[in-house]
């Protein structure tokens, strides 16, 4: 996009809200120069030898920042006119639009009503029209591509299981049977909080050697009742 | 504009000042006549103005008149000066019926207003009314907002078609909510061909009631 | 359905001839607007009323003019003379919204006339069911994915309040994903007081070109 379009729409918006009075025109300009200069940033990245930025992961930074920053002015113009659409409404509702019944005279001209339906068909009626509609899907379902969720709850309480008998065991040890990535994952997970609630303690001699997990909290001295709740919300 | 503003709108403290928003007490006083469904004593229209029973009576009397024709000044010119000057009546007329006021369209165009009315009526009901219908006949007496939490569609439209066709009719309001309450009526057992709504075919028993219902829908209500 | 009179449709022979009423085809059309329960575009009202688009039309103009008090003439006096007397408004006033016509209270009324009609006050709505409401109707058709992508948040209960409310409705499915797609009704254009979406205030003009920005999007969507 040319940057001197957008420069030259936001000073004339700015000069507009400076003649109105308002205040955050100040505000609004600061942030508009804060994007400004990384969109500059970028353009520049992009227009120079390879020299001058340091390597493809710095390109990479300035997009996902460029992103945060374009989604972040979407969300403000949005709020900004979702305020304005409510001023609006909340005008309008001090206008009652007239709609009176029909007139007597005139209800009595409308055609006689046909009526087909037995009591039974109205019935099935009644029941297709209360029955709780499902949530209509926002996308194509993608449960199938995924396995059954997997519990960090339940890992823990396999992994309890297996480390009460008191023979420390290696996290590979621990994750051999692991059908999924996912279950690997939820089982690192178990032992964080296993960690946390001190029914486990870790050694690791080498950087990046085995991890060696042991039980310290007794035979009975943990349940999974402990685990904490944010695991069992669905996202 | 005026000091307090529309959008303030309804259960506000202090009675508006009706004299002192353009067009004055005799436009305020339109301004109701013109929205209102059922009819409405002078009484009732001298309390909501802040006004006293003979001023209404006063301008009512005047209003009907000036939609009749008998004047044709416009309203800011002294009433005295220009009483019985003729013109033509609006389309519209101010009457009083069993001591209510509503403004009616005029009965001199009522071939006119007939026809517009009747064009593209139809004799069958919408599948959309049909359904607000069957929720009304299983769940009476209910509001619209609840009939629009089932059906998750807004039925004010529907709701006043099925009104004028007779089939469902206001029963109270909801003492808690304020809101409207509706129930189905003679006419509706009439074409059903039954004698009590008890008549209706039972509906399987896993269906919500109304409380179900409120747990269901209302978890999502704003 | 434009020659077809209203007469016939009322079961009578002749079409009814407007101008030989009094008040003729101006009240004719006042009359009509008394007995309408939602907009009614221009092109309905001259069928039911037997008179050309253009004819209504310069009808709605004049009677909009006057009930906003420009001109104060009585329906007969010659138009050419009196056009421009300012006097007092109306109560209320004739507004061409979301493609039709309709009357309406006049807004400095609000706090009077809420105490007269207690159906149709809707309760406000929260800033999160707004600022959903304005994403859909600047991006509309769109899905709740999108949407919920644009605000962050998950919209679902939201959306459902808003159809409830019947100011967005569902319009069909995207082709491609197999969501639902939302647009905004023509209910919520009536509450908005505008003829169309494109008559929505701008988004800040400062916002980069937010087609890029789509683009964006659908690359950093979950």
């Amino acid at each position: 996009m040319a940057l001197s379009t957008v420069t030259d729409e936001f000073i004339k918006y700015i000069k507009g809200l400076q003649q109105l009075g308002e205040e955050w025109a100040l505000d609004e300009a600061s942030e508009f120069l804060v994007i400004a200069a990384t969109l500059l940033d970028l353009k520049a990245a992009r227009l120079l030898p390879a020299g001058a930025v340091e390597d493809e992961e710095d390109i990479a930074l300035l997009e996902a920042r460029d992103l945060l920053f374009a989604r972040l002015l979407q969300y403000k113009a949005f709020k900004q006119v979702a305020g304005m659409m409510g001023d609006t409404l909340d005008l309008e509702a001090g206008r009652y639009p007239r709609q009176v019944a029909l007139e007597g005279h005139f209800a009595a001209l409308l055609p006689e009503l046909l009526w087909r339906h037995t009591p039974e068909q109205f019935a099935r009626l009644a029941e297709s029209a209360l029955k709780p509609k499902e949530a209509a899907p926002t996308e194509v379902g993608l449960a199938h591509l995924h396995g059954t969720p997997v519990s960090v709850k339940e890992q823990a309480e396999i992994l309890g299981g297996r480390l009460r008998a008191g023979t420390p065991l290696t996290f590979r040890a621990l994750t051999a049977d692991a059908e999924s990535t996912l279950v690997v994952v939820a089982r690192f997970l178990a032992l964080l909080e296993l960690f946390r609630d001190k029914a486990v303690a870790f050694e690791q001699l080498l950087p990046l050697g085995d991890l060696t997990v042991r039980w310290t909290a007794g035979a009975e001295g943990w349940s999974s009742d402990h685990l904490s709740e944010e695991y069992e919300e669905q996202p | 504009m005026n000091q307090t503003g529309p959008g303030q709108a309804a259960g506000q403290g202090e009675p508006a000042d009706v004299g002192s928003l353009p067009g004055g007490a005799r436009a305020a006083l339109e301004a109701v006549l013109m929205v209102i469904d059922q009819p409405a004593t002078a009484a009732e229209l001298a309390a909501g103005l802040n006004l006293t029973v003979d001023v209404v009576e006063g301008l009512l009397a005047d209003l009907q008149q000036e939609y009749n024709g008998y004047t044709g000044k416009a309203p800011d010119v002294d009433s005295a000066s220009s009483q019985g000057v003729t013109a033509t009546p609006r389309g519209f007329e101010l009457r009083n019926i069993a001591g209510g006021w509503r403004i009616y369209s005029r009965a001199e165009f009522a071939d006119i207003v007939a026809g517009f009315v009747l064009e593209g009526q139809t004799a069958r009901l919408t599948q959309a009314a049909l359904e607000t219908l069957a929720v009304i006949a299983y769940r009476q007496p209910v509001s619209r907002a609840r009939v629009s939490a089932i059906r998750g569609v807004n039925v004010d439209s529907v709701v006043r078609t099925l009104t004028q066709r007779g089939l469902i009719e206001d029963s109270g309001t909801d003492p808690e909510s304020g809101a409207i309450l509706y129930r189905t009526t003679s006419y509706f057992l009439e074409r059903m061909g039954i004698g009590s709504v008890a008549e209706l075919p039972q509906l399987s028993p896993h269906l919500p009631g109304l409380e179900g219902i409120e747990e269901f829908y209302d978890a999502g209500r704003m």
